[in-house]
């Protein structure tokens, strides 16, 4: 379906709208602490902000930005990087995602607390953006024709 | 948290869902759809629930209806389906179990109610606490990322899971 | 007492099923391991023999099945009897199978002497199960092991026909389970004790309701009509087959589930005491007559035997219902004679198919020229069966006519009786026109193999051995009058 | 340390192995066999672990976060759950060596995601059996759906329609899950197992407690494939990938079975499912019926997959039973059933890919020369076949010996005559099964010379011969060793919390 | 607000919810079209989480963010935080099942060109 949009006004449009989308998903993802959004919400957006970008410059552009196995290993890092902190937990002698056992010296409970949701909460976010890119450029590829 | 706008969007969400299922044509149920994914996303707003609001938005409303944009458009075929035939069967089925939900659901709490179980077992704790314990002010995202990181860990893979069986699926087959 | 010595009785099959498939291409050393299994079962369980008269009996205990049930042999009277009976014709059969396959030529002569052994352990562990799970869990394993044998053939025939035999006996199996499940809820034991293991204040229907489970469950290998149907479909297995297990060890594991049943579990008092006896006698009585006149109508020979058989096993039936020390003792000891004589005629039936490829009594006319030994032979087990002293089959039928009348019977003395002219009614023709009628014009007829007719001669001797000196080569008189001393010594 | 950790390991294991696999197979293929398989028996000896802890020192209760229950998530491993959890990562593991041996030419070029998956369905399914928390297991109940869907659809072709179904009924039968749930939480405002059994009894709204126990019954029958809501299941595993139905068809149901135990004996308590209340009534009967249509629709099957998981639907259909009458015995029946059939099962499918592989294909014409060729095979068989009809030594028969004696115990003649049926079923179609595979009928009235010999050596790879053994040696093994299993583990379990 | 509007308020959203599960249901029993039954599935899916979502609610209470200076109000001033965090991850659920079920429509459209179900199966002999 992506072959591109023709309009120089959509394709410049797009391009200089990327950024700010982008800068918004990270807002939300660092502003979720305290006011509605979080690192599922900032994915979101952020992989919004890619399939944007393949709707209207087509996938050639898409494909010069991300390649598709490289974004499956963004998904599997996410998800590792949530999993990691709460694995960390575990050196510290504490439960699993116990934050306020992360083997971190020298910070009281809350700063740890707080490290530790911003740590998974950036996972969301990468695991959420690339997994839902990956399932959006999936299913919109293009040049299949019928299955053996 | 008024009860006049929540029933006016209660009304509007029954009408758009019984719109997109009537809605022969694929693409247009699509967009219904996201219509109706809106609207919820505003009644929930409306009953406090910024944060699903906020979500059900950018993904009922965005991210869902993208994906069946994608898939459907991929499909050059006619999208409209042919009218269902009624099945009576079926449709005396789903009005007894819905008898029966409506019946039980007799038994629960007023909508809204202070004094139901919900709103004075586990929840308050949350909130009395959830800043102190987590520090964070948002006492959603607390439960989300603290009190029940578990859930959001699982929650995470699950995401993953469906990355990973797209990816698998719409494999590039060998020619 | 507890020993090693029953749970080792089960070995030698066990080892012969390990050892048989292993040694699959070396048809000399497969043939070995079962002939060594069949010596070393047969030594074992005459080693059981003193001990059963004297006392309860050995006892091994394994691991534990079901809590509160174990895996436990005993070998007491009953259970030697049978187990002694079916080890040492398993001897004989061996050597008499490996003639007949080889003469044959069979396939799947692997597979044929593996689910032998299987089968014969199983019969023992019937034999000496303790208890009914146990028993049951035996029980089984018999039936499937057979099945393999029954279809040997492989042809659309022998397929439906182990179809049938199926149907019966798992069915059966399913009856005889719940008949097990419901005996442990109702005596809260599974134990076998001589008289039975129910408080006699349990309810008449319970007790009914236990019997016929148990009783339908063992009755169909017993073959009692009308669940006789598998018998005569079964014949078409080869004839070691229908000699070993459909004369010896699987019908008579039913008859010897009869004695169980009604001897160790339901108690025959109890039994009598709901009306249950006088129903199973009345069955068996009928089998009794109605198999024999069946049997005057068999133009095949096989056939015309599996008949016999369906009469004779209910002659233990009725003994176990009439329940009186002469029945009882009669019933035991007509396991063993109608197991020795029914063999050897069986291998006659499958010397001369072997020999002339003859299966039809009609075709059978003046054969005894040409193998005199075989029908001679024939000839002997056919009157012991018939009942003429001194041979085996006389001193059973005494006992079993002693005790219904001492047990005021007289319809069962009289059916007993009038059997016996049937029985001669049926074979003497076949003997006389074997002898007396002009042989048949081929000329090549000649004895089979020594390996056939050896087996067909011991068998036949024994059965007249057996009537003269009862107690050899083991105790046979003196386990069974023990067997029935125990169940009705009980009351 | 690892002893304290052990609840929470059980998912942690496998989804870290999984997470990692993509990143593995990009750098080096060869080595995410190795992986997958290594990871699955480390989880089930973490299993045995776990088990062995559980019988010396009693229930494990771990907390999440360390935040304590009923507010943060509680993570629970007691006997029953030990037992279960054993059951499904051991004969997982096997899965996974087998699956792992069964080079399938359609994901050799897919091997690292296909892999992925595989683990996630492990994990999701060890999650739900340690959850404790009824949220936490709708969440574990979709990672293991999700990722079974797609590895289902693998095969192409007819699976795809399968799985899509599946997906569909599947999803319905979580959100009616997830309902049922919600029921619960508006009745009190908690979501924790053990802090809901104290407060569901006390709550006086029956038609909620209802509502929510029909829902959940509902919906986690449509996962166990309960007749009549079976109807995803036979295609499914008869168009999945011959390793991925071996895999999946042994433990998919039995966790949503367990799962829903839980849901009738922890939350709402023995008092509202034992004497033959409406739903104890109705579960017995469902499963009845089960057992009864699952047999009868398995004796007209011509592809054993097919027939195999049919029998599935029968099979199931003893464990919900034994739910059903709720007695203790029935309960350590229709547990030691999880494992018996488990185990069969497992065996059954690893056969009937293994012929789909060396014999050209699963259906039963194809079998016809598996005894000459595929010898330890076709014992694998045997074994499993006898203990599917119930014939002892064998597991199968003690699980439905120990339900019969139940149902007899209670005085239901009904249910034990169906049980005694069912068993019956399973001769029908299981010998059909037997004689194809064993038997090569001939025309010929008269004897034959001997077979010709061997016929090609077809057996499968030692990698998944030997699961298959392992397999066929455990069913035995469980039969003989039932009385422990029985007195040991289920029983006290079962007399926990009123289980 | 009348005490009629009071109590339809106080059962509405549950019989709301109830009747658009019953929709979404009807859809996926009925239809013969994939597609629609996904979507069916959808709306199933969102009734569900409008149901869990109403536990939530309270008259006259704000959404659940505590202002960090210590305005010390009562927990019945605040929304239930828990339910709105569950259906946060079940909204992700609906949304990964979406993914999945799409691509395998996507496949069968390749493989059988239709969305009908019964064409497909026509097609599959």
């Amino acid at each position: 379906m992506i072959q591109g949009h023709d309009s120089v006004v959509v394709r410049t449009t797009v391009r200089l709208l990327m950024p700010w989308i982008q800068i918004f998903a990270l807002y939300v993802l660092f502003h979720g602490h305290g006011s509605p959004g979080g690192g599922f919400q900032g994915g979101v957006i952020m992989a919004s902000s890619y399939v944007l970008l393949g709707l209207a410059l087509g996938r050639q552009e898409l494909d010069r930005l991300i390649s598709e196995a490289g974004i499956l290993r963004w998904a599997a890092v996410g998800v590792l990087a949530y999993l990691v902190t709460g694995i960390a937990a575990l050196g510290g002698a504490g439960a699993l995602l116990d934050y306020a056992a992360l083997p971190v010296p020298g910070l009281p409970a809350v700063r740890l607390r707080y490290l530790g949701m911003m740590a998974i909460e950036a996972g969301v976010f990468v695991a959420v953006a690339a997994a839902l890119v990956l399932i959006f450029l999936r299913l919109a590829r293009t040049g299949e024709g019928e299955e053996p | 948290m008024s009860g006049i706008l929540i029933l006016a969007l209660l009304g509007l969400t029954l009408a758009l869902a019984v719109a997109t299922l009537l809605a022969r044509d694929l693409l247009g149920a699509v967009l219904v759809l996201a219509g109706y994914s809106l609207v919820l996303s505003l009644l929930w707003a409306a009953m406090g629930a910024v944060d699903v609001a906020f979500t059900e938005a950018v993904v009922g409303a965005g991210v869902s209806t993208v994906l069946f944009l994608a898939a459907l458009l991929r499909t050059s075929a006619t999208r409209t389906a042919p009218r269902p035939r009624v099945r009576w069967g079926a449709a005396a089925a789903v009005a007894a179990a819905t008898a029966a939900l409506g019946w039980a659901s007799l038994d629960l709490p007023a909508f809204g109610d202070a004094g139901s179980a919900p709103a004075t077992h586990v929840s308050p704790r949350y909130l009395a606490a959830g800043l102190s314990e987590t520090g964070a002010p948002n006492i959603v995202t607390a439960v989300l990322a603290d009190y029940r990181s578990y859930d959001t860990l699982i929650e995470t893979v699950v995401i993953f899971t469906a990355g990973v069986g797209c990816w698998l699926l719409l494999w590039r087959e060998p020619r | 007492m507890p020993s090693l010595l029953p749970g080792a009785a089960l070995l030698p099959a066990l080892l012969a099923g390990l050892l048989i498939p292993w040694s699959g291409r070396a048809p000399n050393l497969r043939e070995a391991w079962s002939l060594l299994a069949a010596a070393a079962q047969c030594a074992v369980v005459a080693a059981l023999a003193p001990a059963a008269l004297a006392g309860p009996g050995l006892e091994t205990r394994l691991l534990d099945l079901s809590p509160g049930v174990a895996l436990a042999l005993r070998a007491d009277a009953l259970g030697v009897v049978f187990a002694a009976l079916s080890s040492g014709l398993w001897l004989l059969t061996t050597v008499y199978s490996i003639g007949y396959v080889r003469s044959l030529g069979e396939h799947a002569q692997t597979r044929y002497f593996f689910c032998f052994a299987v089968a014969v352990g199983a019969a023992v562990g019937v034999a000496l199960a303790a208890n009914l799970l146990t028993f049951f869990l035996f029980y089984e394993i018999l039936t499937v092991a057979t099945y393999p044998l029954v279809v040997h053939k492989e042809t659309p025939a022998a397929v439906r026909a182990g179809r049938v035999y199926l149907a019966y006996t798992l069915g059966a199996g399913g009856a005889l389970l719940a008949g097990v499940a419901a005996t442990w809820v109702v005596a809260g034991t599974l134990e076998f004790r001589p008289g039975g293991v129910l408080d006699p204040a349990t309810a008449p229907a319970a007790v009914l309701a236990l019997g016929a489970l148990l009783v339908l469950g063992v009755a169909v290998k017993a073959a009692v009509m009308p669940l006789h149907a598998w018998l005569p479909l079964a014949m078409i297995a080869p004839t070691p087959v229908s000699a070993l297990l459909h004369a010896v060890a699987v019908v008579k594991a039913g008859v010897f589930g009869v004695l169980r049943v009604v001897g160790y579990v339901i108690g025959p008092d109890a039994l009598a005491a709901v009306g249950a006896g006088g129903v199973l006698a009345a069955a068996a009585g009928a089998t009794i007559v109605l198999a024999s006149l069946a049997a005057l109508g068999q133009d095949n020979l096989k056939r015309l035997l599996a008949f016999s058989t369906v009469s004779q096993l209910s002659y233990i039936v009725l003994g176990a219902a009439l329940a009186t020390p002469g029945t009882l003792t009669g019933a035991v000891q007509h396991m063993v004679n109608h197991g020795t004589l029914k063999i050897s005629l069986f291998f006659c039936a499958g010397a001369i198919y072997v020999a002339t490829g003859r299966e039809r009594v009609s075709e059978l006319g003046g054969i005894g020229r040409r193998l005199p030994v075989t029908m001679g032979a024939f000839a002997v087990a056919a009157l012991a069966l018939a009942g003429t002293p001194p041979a085996a089959g006389f001193l059973s039928k005494w006992y079993l006519i002693g005790g219904a009348i001492e047990g005021g019977a007289w319809p069962a003395a009289l059916v007993y009786l009038s059997s016996s002219l049937l029985n001669l009614a049926y074979f003497f023709p076949i003997v006389v026109a074997a002898f007396f009628r002009p042989p048949p014009a081929d000329a090549d007829l000649r004895e089979p193999s020594p390996l056939l007719v050896a087996p067909v001669a011991i068998t036949a001797g024994a059965g007249v051995l057996l009537g003269l000196a009862p107690n050899l080569p083991v105790a046979f008189l003196d386990l069974a009058a023990r067997a029935a001393g125990d169940v009705l010594g009980a009351r | 340390m690892i002893r304290d950790h052990l609840p929470v390991l059980l998912v942690v294991v496998p989804l870290l192995a999984a997470i990692l696999t993509p990143l593995v197979a990009a750098a080096a293929p060869r080595a995410v066999r190795g992986l997958t398989a290594g990871t699955a028996v480390a989880t089930a000896l973490l299993a045995l672990a776990g088990a062995a802890r559980v019988l010396e020192a009693g229930t494990q209760r771990y907390h999440v976060g360390g935040w304590a229950p009923p507010w943060g998530i509680e993570l629970v491993l007691d006997p029953l759950g030990a037992f279960v959890a054993v059951v499904v990562t051991g004969v997982t593991a096997c899965g996974l060596v087998y699956a792992a041996g069964f080079d399938d030419p359609r994901l050799a070029d897919r091997q690292g995601a296909t892999a992925a998956l595989l683990l996630l369905v492990l994990a999701g399914l060890t999650g739900m059996v340690v959850a404790g928390d009824l949220f936490n297991l709708f969440v574990f109940l979709e990672v293991a759906s999700l990722a079974s869907y797609a590895v289902i659809a693998v095969a192409g072709g007819p699976a795809l329609l399968a799985a899509f179904r599946y997906v569909v009924l599947g999803s319905l039968g979580a959100s009616l899950y997830l309902l049922g749930v919600a029921y619960l939480y508006f009745l009190t405002g908690t979501l924790n197992v053990a802090d809901l059994a104290e407060r569901v009894p006390g709550a006086d709204a029956p038609r909620l407690v209802a509502t929510a126990a029909g829902l959940m019954a509902i919906g986690l029958g449509i996962k166990m494939g309960v007749f009549p809501l079976h109807g995803w299941l036979p295609d499914v595993y008869t168009h999945a990938p011959a390793p991925v139905a071996a895999l999946l068809a042994p433990v998919a149901g039995k966790v949503a079975a367990y799962a829903l135990a839980r849901v009738l004996f922890s939350v709402l308590g023995a008092g509202i499912v034992v004497d033959r209340s409406f739903l104890a009534l109705a579960l017995a009967w469902l499963g009845a019926a089960s057992i009864l249509a699952g047999g009868v629709l398995a004796l007209r099957q011509t592809d054993l997959r097919r027939l195999l998981a049919y029998s599935s639907v029968s099979q199931m259909g003893y464990i919900v039973l034994g739910l059903g009458l709720a007695d203790a015995t029935s309960l350590a029946g229709a547990y030691l059933h999880v494992l018996n059939h488990a185990l069969m099962k497992a065996c059954l499918f690893f056969v009937a890919g293994a012929a789909a592989l060396r014999l050209g294909g699963a259906r039963l014409a194809d079998l016809r020369t598996m005894h000459r060729r595929m010898p330890l095979t076709t014992l694998c068989l045997v074994v499993a076949a006898l203990s599917m009809i119930g014939v002892p030594p064998a597991g199968g028969f003690f699980s439905k010996w120990y339900l019969l004696l139940g149902a007899l115990g209670q005085e239901r003649w009904a249910l034990a005559a169906v049980i005694l049926a069912g068993g019956l079923l399973a001769v029908a179609y299981m010998f059909r099964v037997l004689e194809h595979a064993c038997l090569e009928p001939r025309a010929d009235e008269d004897h034959h010379p001997p077979a010709p010999r061997g016929g090609r050596w077809a057996e499968a790879g030692p990698a998944m011969l030997a699961p298959m053994l392992l397999l066929s040696a455990g069913i035995v093994a469980a039969g003989l060793g039932n009385a422990w299993i029985v007195s040991a583990v289920l029983l006290p379990g079962v007399a926990v919390g009123g289980r | 607000m009348t005490g009629a509007a009071a109590w339809l308020a106080g059962v509405g959203p549950y019989w709301i919810a109830i009747l658009l599960l019953a929709l979404g249901l009807y859809a996926m029993i009925a239809h013969g079209n994939l597609m629609k039954k996904l979507i069916g599935l959808n709306i199933l899916q969102t009734a569900v989480i409008l149901f869990f979502l109403s536990a939530s609610a309270k008259w006259r209470a704000t959404l659940p963010i505590v202002p960090a200076a210590g305005g010390a109000a009562p927990p019945s001033a605040y929304a239930n935080p828990l339910p709105h965090a569950l259906m946060l991850t079940a909204i992700v659920v609906m949304v990964a099942t979406l993914g999945v079920a799409l691509a395998l429509l996507v496949r069968l459209y390749r493989r059988y060109g239709s969305f009908e179900e019964d064409v497909i199966l026509g097609r599959m002999e």
